[in-house]
Formats: structure tokens, C-alpha cells, sequence
């Protein structure tokens, strides 16, 4: 029974960081880009959700109001932060896109308060039953909604032209052009979706903690850039599993190992143990 | 089809081609020669857009297109299979043909991907390794199919010959002989100049970013100082 | 006498796909051995293999007396042998001459210890102008081989691999993107290394110049030895030719 | 004067755990994220140690000894991965040790160590000593660069396949650098613990490992008068910029970013630029 | 002036508590200064952001030591940086007074060092007392924020436990940034605990004890004062209700000069103060007090001042012992309609004692 609750745990815990990631694997698997500043959407999402659901009362419209404003800001975040430093080799992105994090998250304590903000009448809180587990509705939501978000993913993303374009672009941006892929579009519309699924996980999470704070996106997003790797680096299905996986170990990781390490370490030392058992990731595709 | 007029292109300060005016005519093979760093490569990118223009002008079908971008030529029938071959290497061979053929309807993939198949039937035993794991000569091939893909009325061709072996060579310039038939104008730059010679019509010889020579193949082997100072010909 | 390098039973397998099917051959003492086939015949893979970048799933390859099998690819660049690679990749961050140089300093930088304890490189650059000259670009010496053309970087590759005085020199297509004039100069120039005492294989698809200079060629096809013998015999073979040859054949050969 | 004193102690240490860095990612061209770590090592072997009564100048080379001994092992594992892997795969090692420290009551767990015996060395003393060894280490960095080390590190940074075919053992060389780039910010990871008396598992965080990150960054990659001099202000930056009070890290945040964005090769690259045109 | 040093968290994850830390000192100053301040000398209060770090807060000891030299020192943050700044505050003789961080080392750092709050330990104690005697729950699961904190308050629990029979079921930890506690939560389930003793603050209280009631744990939660917060109301909403803490801050205190407070604190911040402000308040008026007392000049007059004074402050009536801990009681509020009240107080002067010299030898 507890094993059940564990896992049950472990797949809610582990749809939001599939939606997180999901968005960092676009990026990274279109631009080689380490984009830790994703998780500030991710932060913005939050807010946005809160903010509009306590303004309007509707859940509903806060997410998609929520989803355009991270999407948006996720394009203009590529267009004015990173795309003129494409070329540079990957730490440079890297400590800018460091530097973008810690300055939003203080812009967010400065605009939204340090005290963070939560629902006044948090939605979703009714419990479900499903067999012997209990769960609130918004867990539901956040599992239902993770599985198909990711899903419709990675059908466009192997099974259409555009999903193709986007991997030629990876290769060699210039070919690309050369063979009619329009690059600005293809990577406004990689942001635009990964941003917007980090803000879709935003609202999640303020659902299920009742709490957004400014410093919400340092763990998702560390933990998110394992979980890429961990799904092979740009696949959207391995990003899915890699997320679930990571988890369910971390959920009985600290219940059975929290004595020996804290749960960041426990995603990383599962990280490290993969990586020297299969170097390539665990859903990589060679 | 193409004309280039007093072209000049470059990288920064350095100018790699200086006034260089040439016209591709359909149905015609141009060969582009020179010794290594002559700018024939340079020449190339620069038509399909990627090197900057720097003097001259750039007429395609009538029209001016110096200004437009990469994506602009290729619709317009501009193709290129360019120097060093340029793979999506984590692609698999299908989906670079694809990606060749992208700019197309996807009802065109079937037919155009049997005609490339046709022409080198290697490419079809490998049609789902990634192209970076390709062996030379088959990179080669899948470079020039991904070109063909795109349906091009300028197909522009970098070092046809390079690591291909003689057998798909001679398959290679009789594919060319074929797109001549088909009214394509055809760019092709081979270091082979022998082997050139004997399909091209018209050739243009580079040195050092100028021309040297210009005018009908069948002229130049009868001319003695090209053959002997150009054309590493013995 | 004791062959140089002997390849026995080599099998390299890339997931389904059967690159090189238990080839045997020899290569002796002082011998410029052509390795030809068609374009994914697997002769890329064979050196791959012979200089430890692909292992073979079956098959041993030793060098002299010395078992390779076990040995990483730089202990065997050690151990004596030398790659000029197909697709070529130099250094763009020093000029033509430290890119040899490096290569030169092989003695110098054999373990951490005593490259640290090592400044002086003059030496060594004296043999990376000299192997500059020797594959005639010794005038770029101070470029950057960032924009260098193909055909110059082709030699620089050659250049690196010469300066590691090797004793076996494994050349992959070194000839091309040169024109037939710089090909044949380039082939004369391994016809003379090899004269003077260097054993080396050569895989080149220019004809003209592998049955010019090599003394003995072996033939893959789809994996597999086809044939192995003097040149001249060897491309009179049916099935070489059938493989190999287009309607070219006899102009070619 | 004795502020001043004291600022340059904590600055000095900043140069030294940045060059020990530069060896790793600016001459190696291996990228860590989890640089933190090793320098935690060092200060807790030498908080440990100088607990158990060790004097502070015998804990020095055992707060190097260890670093190294885990750099190797570290080292050894990043050999295994693929190169875009290296990066997290480091930046798992920063949390690891915090995490793994963090749950060890025998290391003083989340509360830390506090109350470190004090090194004997006048404040004064103990800030020359601080910037004599900056000074040896960038010397030592300035000599490997010229060696053949530094050039087959370069060879390494830029293309590991080449250089390995060139019959340069490469892991040995990767390990090289990572065991005298971890002894490094041992060393200063000791002088750390011995100058402010208490630490605690927090101060080697990824935090810490991506500030002394852009230290090599901003410095400009590989360029050990760059990276010293970028150390030396980021190191300041914080107390220099008390008067914005809550808007501190906005600003430092922001500086990352903006330097990033607008002169990617650091402040060797803006100073290059600069000359470049006032001699145009 | 007269310069006072303050050392808080305004930036980083604590920068919620930092913030409530200033406005309690900046209040405390502003009454001081408005009575006329020090001998006519106004007090002018130095501060800098130590994001709750130690490795910002030795630095920052250093330069209001050696450049704002500044008379006496408050600490407005929490354990890890408050003991990280207190050896340099003690090297340098001025009296570091400490608002709220409950570690051990800070008041056995020297005798300069002076601690306004009970130590972790004794409010742990105090939970144990509450949870035994008062409630009346014999089967407790504890839940332990992985910080000096929690540890302080879990460590006094279990010393607190045997004395009024009380079982510990199961003890769990968690991280200062996790906010999802399913598993966790799964696992205490299965215990089927009469109480849950859960340390926090209100930005991991508010979710835990929100998941704790989804989950269907019903069993009451006793937390602490980082629970003391008005947010962790908000957070937890309807979960919130019941939930008890101990703290140093009693809203329904008849004590005249905590009423004041509260309602100057409401006047001129907007909102209530919770207990962060008020401890910090306290810590800055004793310092402020003491100067009074014993001039400026001299830093050793002003320890003895401190060390030997009676202080009414709006957490209580404060003297210190001879570790330059205080005695006092420690107060309990439930969460009731959306705001703290009364319950209880605890108070017992052996049980609850604060450490002193003796005692820290043994
Ligand atoms: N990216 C670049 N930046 C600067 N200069 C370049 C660049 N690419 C090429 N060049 C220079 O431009 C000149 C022409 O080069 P190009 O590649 O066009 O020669 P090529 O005729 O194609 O030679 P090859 O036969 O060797 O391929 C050369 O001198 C080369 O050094
Ligand atoms: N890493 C790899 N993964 C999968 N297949 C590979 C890999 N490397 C080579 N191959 C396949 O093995 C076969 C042999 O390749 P190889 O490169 O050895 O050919 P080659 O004889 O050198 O041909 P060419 O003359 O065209 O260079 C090819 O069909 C190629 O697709
Ligand atoms: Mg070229
Ligand atoms: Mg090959």
C-alpha cells in the first residue's frame, strides 16, 4: 500500500518536472543552450496564475492567460538574451542565461513581494478517490495534464515536417536555411511552447502548494537540467520517462535514503549512477 | 538563368572573389576551376546566399536577388550541395532528403526520394542510418540527393567527385547529362578537371578571387597556356 | 620476413549493419599498400579499427611483434602508427606549424609529468617546417588553418601524421580535392616517403595514382576482401572490376 | 586599514579558487559546475584537522591531498561521459557533496563547524600569505600555459579526437589538470575555513560554483590576467555594491547577464576591443 | 551618531523574514530617535543584506566592525549567519545582540554575545510539554526541517518527550526548499500519529500542513515560532485552522508595552507584526536601552549594561543569565478564524531553563 502511495507520489512529482523540463529539452535540443533561466517562467506562470485566478476567479483563464505570458516572455527572453550570443561557445549562454535567473527572481521579490503570493480561494482542493488513494483534484490535473501535454509533443515532433526541421536546424543552421527552414520561426515557436508548458507547470504548482515565491524555479530548474540528460538530451518521450523516473526514485529515495542524502542529491546521485552505467542517458536514442 | 555581374564577395576585410560576371544558361553545365583557395566554394556560397556580396549584382530568372536570404533562393529553384557537405549528421538519410525536399508539398516526397534512390542505390540500403555515420563517398551521394530534392532549376554542386568512387562518378556526371536534358542550368566546381572537360559546356577559371579564363570547354584544352598553368592537366 | 602489421578476422559490426567482415591481410616491412573498394566498402572502419577508434567485435590486429587489441588509441599512436584522417580536422587555434609541431613533440607530451617539465620547442618546430616542406605548404607555415582552403588542410593532416614519425602511415583519401596536378605531386611525395624506409597504407579512390605508386592492393568490397595482390593483376579481377569500375574502367586504370 | 586588510584576505581567496578553476575549464577546456565542491573539501580537511589540533600549516597539504584525490575520482567519471554530458554531470558532483555533507553529523551536518582554531598568523600575516600564494599560483598557471602541457591542454579543449589521435593519452591529461585544478581550490578552500572560523555546507553550493564560473568567464576564458582581475571584482562587487541594498542581486544578476551579452569573451576580450580601436 | 550594526536577510530565500527583521529594528530606532535618542545623539542604524548566508555575514561583521564601527550589533537573521558573524563581533568586543537565531554556538561564542529569544532546544522542550501535558497526546510523529533550526527544536522535543510519556512514531526530515511532501506524508500516514510536531517556517508549514489535511490527517500539528507569520495563514487557509505554535510573540498579551507595539508596529508598517518583527524590535530596543544607560563610549559598560539590566520588551520581561541566554515563558497561539490567539502559556523556570555556564560544561 505505501509502495502504491509512493509511486502515486513520486507520478505527480514527476509530471511537473516533465512539464518543466519538456521546455528545456526544446531549447537545449534546438540550441545546445543550458537555459536555467527557463525556471524563471516557470516562476512567472505561478504568478500569473495566482494573480489572475484571485482577479477573475476562473482557473481556467488564468492558465491559458498564464501559458501566453510565459510563452511570450520565453520568445522575447531568445530574441533579445540569447540569439545574439548563439555563436559563442556554451558557457557564455550558460552564466548570462545564470545571471537572467538571479535578476528575475529579485524582480519578482520586488514587484510581488517576499512574501509570496497564494490563492484566495485555492481551486481544485477537492479530494478524489481512485481505489485506495486519495487524491486532490489538482494532482489529477497535473498528471492528466503532463501526460498529454508531452504527448502531442512527441507525435509533432517525430512524426511531422516541422518536428524534422527543428532537428536539421541543430546540426547546421545554415544548410537549414538553405533548404527553405525558416529559423526565426522554428525557434520562436520552440520557445513560445516550452515557455508556455513551464508556465502551465507554474499554475500546477502554486495549485498544489498554495504558494508562489520568487525563489520557487532554483530546484525545478537544476533538477530539470538532470532530467534532460537523463532522457537523452532533446527527446521528448525520454524527457517524459526521465521525468517520471526521477520521481518515483526520489519519492522513495526520501523516505529510504533521506538519512544518508537530501533529495537534491538523491536526483543527482541517480543522475551520476546512470551516467556511468549508460554514458549516452538512459532514453537515449543511440 | 543566373547572371553574376562584376561579383565580388568576402569574409570581413577579406575579399575572396573579386568581379566576377558569369551566366548559367538552362540546359547547360558550367564547370568552376581553380587551384585551392581560388574562391570557387566562396563563388558558390555566395550564390545560395550565405557569403556576403560585396560588389556586383545577382540576377536569377530576370530578377535581382542579391538581397534576399538563403530560404528566398531556394524557393525560387536555387540549389546547392556545398563543400565539406554539410550533413544533418543526426538525421537519418530519409529525413535529410526530407529536409531536401522540404520546401515542396509532401505529396512530391515519394517520387522525387525514388528518383534520388534511383541514382544511387547505396542510399537506399542505408536509408535509416544517421547521416553522420554515412562513409564518405555515401555523404557525398546523400549530399547531392538532398540538393536534387529541392527541385532546383540552378543546382550548384561543390567538389562533385570527392571521395566518390570512379563507378558512381561516371553515375554522378551522366545524373548531370540527364539534368541537362531537363533544362536544369548546373554550377559544378571539381578539382578533376580532366573528367570535367568532357561534359561541361562552358567553364570559368579562378585564381586567387579573379578570373582567369572564361568561355566554351571545347576551347579550353585546345588552349595550351590554360591546360599547362590552370588545369594541373600533364 | 615478419609482416609489419597483421590485421586476422577483424569484424566490426555498427548495430545491424556488418562495416567489415572478417578481412585478414598483411602489411610488410618498407610496402605502400593501397586499400580500395567502393564508396562503403568499410576500408574507413578497417583503419578506424587498426588505430583503435572502432573496436572489433572480432578479429586482432598487431603491429610488428605487439599485440594492439588491448591498447587505447593513443598507446597505439605510440606504439608506431600514424592517421591522416578523411575528414580533416585541425587545430584552428594555432598556426599551420604548431599544429605539426604538436605532433612532433610526441616524445615531449607522453605523459603529464614531463610535458609540464618541458618548455622548449624549437626542435620540434624545425621538424614540423621541415614535414611542411616535405608535403610542399611550408609557405603557410604562419597561417591560421582556420581559413585555409580543403586541399591545404589535406596536406597539413598529412604533414601532422609524417612528423609523428611513425612506423607504419595509415593515409585515408589524402589525395582528395587536390587537382590531378597536385595529386600526382602529393602521390610522388609518398612514393619517395615510402622509398625512404616509411611502411604505409594508402586508401585513395584516384586510380591513376594508387596503381602508379602502391606495390600491392587489397580490395574490399561490402565488408569483405574481394581481392589481394599486385596491382596491375588485381585490377584485371572480374569481380574488382565489377565492383569497382565503372564504364571508366579502362581509362581509369 | 584593517577592513582593507581583511578584503583582500577574502579577495585573494577568490583569485586563487578562480585560477584553480581556469587550469580545469579555461585551460582544459573542461567545463565543471560543481567546482564548489573540491574547495569545500579543502576547508573542511582543514577545519577537521585544525580541530583535532593539527597546526594550520600541516592541514595544508592534507586540504590539498584530498581535493585532488576526489578530483581524480571525479575526473575518472567524467571520462566516461559524453562531453555535453560533463556539465550537469559535474554540477550533480556540487550537489552531491553538499548533500552527502549536509546528512554527516561527523562533519558538523547542516549546523556546520564553527569555532576553527585560528591559524597563529597575524591578520596581516595571514593576508600576505593569501596573496603570495595567488601570486605562485598564477605563475604556475602562466608557466603551464607556455609548457607542453598547455599546449596539448589547448589541443584537448579544442578537439579531444584529434589530439588523442596524435597519440596524446588524453585521460591522463584531463586528469592532470583536474588533480592540480582540485589541489588548487583545496588550498583555498583551507585558507577559506581558517579565515572566517566557521563553515558550513551552504557555502559550497552551486551558487558558489557558478560565481567562480563567471569569474573564469568573465575573465575571459583561459586568460589568467583576465580571470584574476575579473575574480578580484566580482569578489568586490558585492560589498562595493551595499549602498543598493535589496537590489544587490538584482545587479550582480544583471551584470552577469549584460557582460555576457555584450562582451562574450570576458574583460580580456572588452579590453582587446578597446585597444583595437583606439589604435584603429 | 551612535551607529548600530544589523545583519538581515533581504535578499535570497529568507528575504521574507528579513524583511519583517527590518521594519522591527527600523520601528525600534525610530521610537528612540523621536525620544530624543542617546544623550541627544541620534542613533543611526547600519544594515546590510546577509542573504541568511554565512558566507556574506563574516564579511559583513568585518566592515561594520572595522569600517562603520559601529557601536553595538543586532542580528536580524538566522542561525547560520548569525554564527558566522558572532567570533568576528566577539574579536572585536561589541556586544552583538541577537534577535531570533536559536543555535548554541551564537551565545557560547563569548561573553559579548547576548541572545534575546529562547534557545531551539528549550522551545522544544516547551513543545513536549505542551503536546504531553497540555493536549494530552501520547503518539507523536515529528517532522524536522533539515536546518539548525528544526534540529535545535527536534533534539529539545525528544530530550521533552520520555518526562510526560510521550512515544515518538516516526521521525521525518525534509529540506528548507521542498514544498511537496507526498511522500513523506505517505509514510507518516501509516504511523497513525495522535500529534505531528512539525518545525518550519511558514513557507514550508503553509503547504506541509495544507497537504497534511488533503491527505486526511486529521491529527492536530503543533509548530513553532517560524510559523508565526500571518502568511502561513494565508497559505494553509482553512488547513491552518487549529494548528498550534509555540512562539516567543503573544497577540493577546496584557502587557501594556506589548500592545504599544503591536499597534505602532500596525500603524506604521500597515500590517501586524509577527514574531520575527517583534524579536528583532526587542534585541534593537535592548541595545538602544543599554546605550542609555551606560553611554556610548565604553563597549564593556554597555555588555554589563546588558548582561545586568531588566528589559520590558513586547515579547516579554527579559534579564539575562550568566550565558546571556533569557528566561522567559514560552507563549502558545492557535490558529483560529484566520488569526493567531491565546492558548496557553507554558512556563516552567526548571524544566524550561535556558542553558547556563554550568550546565554547558556537562
Ligand atoms: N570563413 C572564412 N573566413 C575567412 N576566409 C575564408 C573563409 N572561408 C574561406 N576563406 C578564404 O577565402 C579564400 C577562398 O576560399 P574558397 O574556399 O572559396 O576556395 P576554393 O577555391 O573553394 O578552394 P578549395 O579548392 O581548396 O576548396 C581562401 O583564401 C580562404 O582562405
Ligand atoms: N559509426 C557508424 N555507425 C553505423 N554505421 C557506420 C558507422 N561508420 C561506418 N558505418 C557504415 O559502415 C560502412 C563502411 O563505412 P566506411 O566509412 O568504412 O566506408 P569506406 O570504405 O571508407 O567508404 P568511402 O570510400 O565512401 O569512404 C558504411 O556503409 C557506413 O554507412
Ligand atoms: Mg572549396
Ligand atoms: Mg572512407
Amino acid at each position: 500500500m505505501l509502495i502504491v502511495e509512493l509511486i502515486a507520489q513520486g507520478l505527480v512529482q514527476g509530471s511537473i518536472y516533465a512539464l518543466i523540463a519538456l521546455g528545456l529539452t526544446l531549447v537545449y535540443g534546438l540550441l545546445r543552450i543550458l537555459h536555467v533561466a527557463h525556471a524563471a517562467l516557470f516562476t512567472l506562470g505561478g504568478y500569473m496564475g495566482v494573480l489572475l485566478t484571485n482577479q477573475t476567479g476562473s482557473l481556467g483563464l488564468a492558465m491559458v492567460a498564464a501559458m501566453l505570458v510565459a510563452g511570450i516572455a520565453g520568445v522575447l527572453m531568445y530574441r533579445f538574451c540569447y540569439e545574439p550570443i548563439l555563436h559563442q561557445p556554451p558557457f557564455v549562454p550558460l552564466i548570462a542565461s545564470i545571471g537572467l535567473f538571479i535578476a528575475s527572481e529579485e524582480i519578482y521579490r520586488l514587484v510581488f513581494g517576499a512574501y509570496g503570493l497564494s490563492y484566495a480561494d485555492p481551486p481544485l482542493q477537492g479530494q478524489v478517490a481512485i481505489g485506495a488513494l486519495r487524491f486532490k483534484q489538482a494532482e489529477l490535473l497535473v498528471m492528466v495534464g503532463g501526460a498529454l501535454a508531452i504527448g502531442v509533443l512527441a507525435l509533432l515532433q517525430s512524426r511531422t515536417r516541422l518536428g524534422i526541421a527543428c532537428q536539421a536546424t541543430v546540426t547546421d543552421p545554415q544548410m537549414a536555411e538553405s533548404f527553405g527552414i525558416d529559423l526565426k520561426t522554428v525557434r520562436y515557436v520552440n520557445f513560445f511552447v516550452g515557455s508556455a508548458l513551464a508556465g502551465a507547470a507554474g499554475v500546477m504548482v502554486a495549485l498544489l502548494n498554495n504558494l508562489v515565491e520568487p525563489t520557487m524555479g532554483s530546484v525545478p530548474s537544476y533538477k530539470a537540467l538532470a532530467i534532460i540528460v537523463l532522457g537523452g538530451l532533446g527527446s521528448v518521450p525520454g524527457t517524459l520517462l526521465a521525468a517520471l523516473t526521477l520521481g518515483i526514485v526520489e519519492s522513495f529515495g526520501t523516505i529510504y535514503l533521506g538519512k544518508l542524502l537530501d533529495r537534491n542529491a538523491i536526483a543527482f546521485a541517480f543522475l551520476i549512477l546512470v551516467l556511468m552505467v549508460r554514458p549516452q542517458g538512459l532514453f537515449a536514442k543511440r | 538563368m543566373l547572371q553574376l555581374e562584376g561579383l565580388g564577395c568576402g569574409y570581413g576585410m577579406f575579399q575572396a572573389v573579386e568581379d566576377l560576371s558569369l551566366e548559367l544558361q538552362p540546359g547547360r553545365i558550367t564547370g568552376l576551376i581553380g587551384a585551392n583557395g581560388a574562391g570557387k566554394s566562396s563563388t558558390l556560397m555566395c550564390i545560395a546566399g550565405h557569403v556576403a556580396m560585396t560588389a556586383g549584382q545577382l540576377r536569377f530568372e530576370g530578377q535581382d536577388i542579391g538581397q534576399l536570404g538563403p530560404r528566398e533562393r531556394v524557393k525560387r529553384g536555387i540549389a546547392i550541395s556545398p563543400e565539406g557537405r554539410r550533413l544533418f549528421k543526426d538525421l537519418s538519410v530519409e529525413d535529410n532528403l526530407k529536409v531536401g525536399g522540404l520546401i515542396h508539398p509532401t505529396s512530391c516526397y515519394a517520387q522525387d526520394r525514388d528518383k534520388v534512390l534511383g541514382l544511387f542505390p547505396r542510399l537506399g540500403e542505408r536509408l535509416h542510418s544517421l547521416a553522420g555515420n554515412l562513409s564518405g563517398g555515401e555523404q557525398q551521394m546523400l549530399a547531392i540527393g538532398r540538393a536534387l530534392m529541392a527541385r532546383p532549376k540552378l543546382l550548384m554542386i561543390d567538389e562533385i567527385s570527392l571521395g566518390l568512387m570512379p563507378k558512381v562518378i561516371d553515375l554522378c556526371y551522366r545524373a548531370l547529362e540527364q539534368l541537362r536534358r531537363d533544362g536544369l542550368a548546373v554550377l559544378v566546381v571539381e578539382q578533376n578537371t580532366d573528367r570535367l572537360l568532357r561534359v561541361a559546356d562552358d567553364l570559368c577559371v579562378l585564381e586567387s578571387g579573379r578570373t582567369v579564363w572564361k568561355g566554351k570547354a571545347a576551347d579550353a584544352r585546345a588552349d595550351a597556356t590554360l591546360t599547362a598553368r590552370y588545369l594541373g592537366l600533364h | 620476413m615478419e609482416p609489419l602489421l597483421s590485421a586476422r578476422n577483424v569484424t566490426v559490426r555498427f548495430g545491424g549493419v556488418t562495416a567489415i567482415d572478417d578481412v585478414s591481410f598483411e602489411v610488410m616491412p618498407g610496402e605502400l599498400l593501397g586499400l580500395i573498394g567502393p564508396n562503403g566498402a568499410g576500408k574507413t572502419t578497417m583503419m578506424r579499427a587498426i588505430v583503435g577508434i572502432h573496436r572489433p567485435q572480432k578479429g586482432s590486429v598487431s603491429l610488428g611483434e605487439r599485440r594492439l587489441d588491448s591498447l587505447s588509441i593513443d598507446a597505439r599512436i605510440r606504439a608506431g602508427l600514424a592517421l591522416s584522417q578523411q575528414l580533416v580536422k585541425p587545430f584552428r587555434e594555432i598556426d599551420v606549424r604548431d599544429n605539426v609541431a604538436l605532433a612532433a613533440g610526441a616524445a615531449k607530451t607522453r605523459t603529464p609529468l614531463q610535458a609540464l617539465v618541458h618548455v622548449d620547442r624549437r626542435a620540434e618546430r624545425q621538424v614540423a617546417l621541415e614535414a611542411l616542406e616535405r608535403v610542399g605548404i611550408a609557405r603557410l607555415a604562419a597561417q591560421s588553418p582556420r581559413t585555409q582552403p580543403l586541399g591545404v588542410l589535406k596536406r597539413l593532416e598529412m604533414a601532422r601524421a609524417l612528423a609523428l614519425k611513425p612506423r607504419l602511415l595509415l593515409l585515408d583519401e589524402p589525395l582528395a580535392g587536390l587537382n590531378s596536378k597536385e595529386a600526382s605531386e602529393l602521390a610522388q611525395t609518398i612514393a619517395d616517403v615510402n622509398r625512404q624506409g616509411m611502411t604505409i597504407i594508402l586508401i585513395e579512390h584516384n586510380l591513376g595514382e594508387v596503381m602508379r605508386i602502391c606495390q600491392r592492393l587489397v580490395v574490399l568490397d561490402n565488408g569483405r576482401k574481394i581481392a589481394d595482390g599486385p596491382p596491375q593483376a588485381t585490377m584485371n579481377d572480374a569481380a574488382v572490376r565489377a565492383a569497382y569500375l565503372g564504364g571508366d574502367a579502362d581509362a581509369a586504370a | 586599514m584593517e577592513y582593507e586588510i581583511s578584503l583582500a584576505t577574502a579577495v585573494g581567496i577568490s583569485v586563487l579558487f578562480a585560477l584553480s578553476l581556469n587550469l580545469i575549464t579555461g585551460f582544459c577546456g573542461q567545463i565543471s559546475l560543481g567546482h564548489a565542491a573540491f574547495f569545500g573539501i579543502g576547508a573542511y580537511t582543514c577545519a577537521l584537522l585544525a580541530k583535532a589540533g593539527v597546526p594550520f600549516f600541516a592541514t595544508l597539504p592534507a586540504a590539498m591531498a584530498l581535493p585532488a584525490l576526489f578530483g581524480l575520482v571525479v575526473g575518472l567519471a567524467s571520462l566516461r561521459v559524453r562531453a555535453d554530458f560533463l556539465a550537469i554531470t559535474t554540477m550533480g558532483i556540487g550537489f552531491l557533496f553538499v548533500g552527502v555533507v549536509r546528512q554527516q553529523d561527523a562533519l558538523g551536518g547542516e549546523m556546520g563547524i564553527s569555532a576553527i582554531p585560528d591559524s597563529g598568523l597575524s591578520k596581516l600575516a595571514f593576508m600576505l600569505l593569501t596573496v603570495a600564494l595567488c601570486v605562485l599560483t598564477a605563475l604556475l598557471s602562466q608557466y603551464i600555459r607556455r609548457s607542453w602541457m598547455g599546449q596539448v591542454f589547448n589541443a584537448i579543449a579544442e578537439d579531444e579526437d584529434t589530439t588523442r589521435v596524435m597519440g596524446i593519452d588524453v585521460p591522463r591529461f584531463k586528469l592532470a589538470a583536474f588533480a592540480i585544478g582540485t589541489a588548487l581550490a583545496g588550498l583555498a578552500g583551507a585558507l577559506y575555513a581558517s579565515n572566517l572560523k566557521f563553515i558550513s555546507p551552504d557555502s559550497f553550493g552551486f551558487v558558489e560554483s557558478m560565481t567562480v564560473l563567471s569569474m573564469v568567464v568573465i575573465g575571459g576564458i583561459g586568460s589568467v590576467p583576465g580571470v584574476t582581475v575579473a575574480a578580484i571584482v566580482l569578489a568586490l562587487l558585492p560589498s562595493m555594491f551595499t549602498f543598493v541594498g535589496e537590489y544587490k542581486l538584482l545587479v550582480y544578476g544583471g551584470l552577469l547577464f549584460l557582460m555576457m551579452r555584450f562582451s562574450p569573451d570576458g574583460v580580456t576580450g572588452a579590453l582587446r576591443r578597446l585597444m583595437a580601436r583606439r589604435r584603429a | 551618531d551612535v551607529k548600530i550594526g544589523l545583519n538581515v536577510p533581504l535578499t535570497g530565500f529568507a528575504a521574507a523574514d528579513g524583511k519583517s527583521a527590518l521594519e522591527g529594528a527600523k520601528l525600534a530606532v525610530a521610537q528612540a530617535n523621536a525620544a530624543g535618542g542617546i544623550k541627544g545623539e541620534k542613533i543611526e542604524l547600519v544594515v546590510y543584506d546577509d542573504q541568511a548566508s554565512p558566507k556574506e555575514a563574516a564579511p559583513i561583521a568585518t566592515k561594520l566592525v572595522e569600517k562603520d564601527k559601529v557601536v553595538v550589533a543586532v542580528s536580524g537573521s538566522y542561525s547560520a549567519s548569525t554564527r558566522a558573524a558572532a567570533p568576528v563581533f566577539q574579536a572585536a568586543k561589541v556586544p552583538y545582540v541577537v534577535a531570533y537565531s536559536i543555535h548554541p554556538d551564537v551565545t557560547a561564542t563569548g561573553d559579548y554575545m547576548f541572545r534575546a529569544s529562547t534557545m531551539g532546544e528549550v522551545q522544544g522542550r516547551a513543545g513536549a510539554k505542551l503536546v504531553g501535558e497540555v493536549l494530552k497526546k501520547k503518539k507523536v510523529a515529528l517532522v524536522t526541517l533539515k536546518n539548525d533550526f528544526g534540529q535545535a527544536l527536534a533534539a529539545g522535543f525528544k530530550e521533552g518527550a520520555p518526562k510526560f510519556g510521550i512515544q515518538i512514531t516516526g521521525e521525518y526530515e525534509y529540506g528548507m526548499s521542498d514544498r511537496q511532501f507526498g511522500p513523506l506524508i505517505s509514510r507518516l500516514k501509516a504511523d497513525n500519529p495522535e500529534a505531528i510536531y512539525a518545525s518550519g517556517y511558514f513557507f514550508t508549514a503553509g503547504p506541509l500542513v495544507s497537504q497534511l489535511r488533503a491527505a486526511g490527517v486529521t491529527a492536530p500539528v503543533i509548530g513553532q515560532e517560524g510559523y508565526d507569520s500571518e502568511k502561513f495563514i494565508e497559505i494553509a487557509g482553512a488547513a491552518a485552522e487549529g494548528v498550534y505554535v509555540t512562539t516567543s510573540l503573544d497577540r493577546d498579551s496584557a502587557s501594556p508595552v506589548t500592545k504599544a507595539y503591536l499597534a505602532d508596529f500596525k500603524k506604521t508598517v500597515g500590517s501586524g507584526s509577527d514574531m520575527v518583527a517583534a524579536s528583532t524590535y526587542s534585541a534593537t530596543a535592548i541595545a538602544i536601552e543599554a546605550m542609555k544607560k551606560a553611554g556610548t563610549a565604553n563597549r564593556e559598560a554597555i555588555r554589563d549594561a546588558i548582561a545586568g539590566g531588566t528589559f520590558e520588551t513586547p515579547v516579554g520581561k527579559l534579564t539575562f543569565n550568566d550565558l546571556h541566554e533569557v528566561n522567559k515563558d514560552v507563549q502558545v497561539q492557535i490558529v483560529k478564524d484566520k488569526a493567531f490567539r491565546r492558548f496557553a502559556v507554558v512556563s516552567d523556570p526548571v524544566f524550561l531553563a535556558a542553558p547556563t555556564k554550568a550546565s554547558l560544561k556537562k
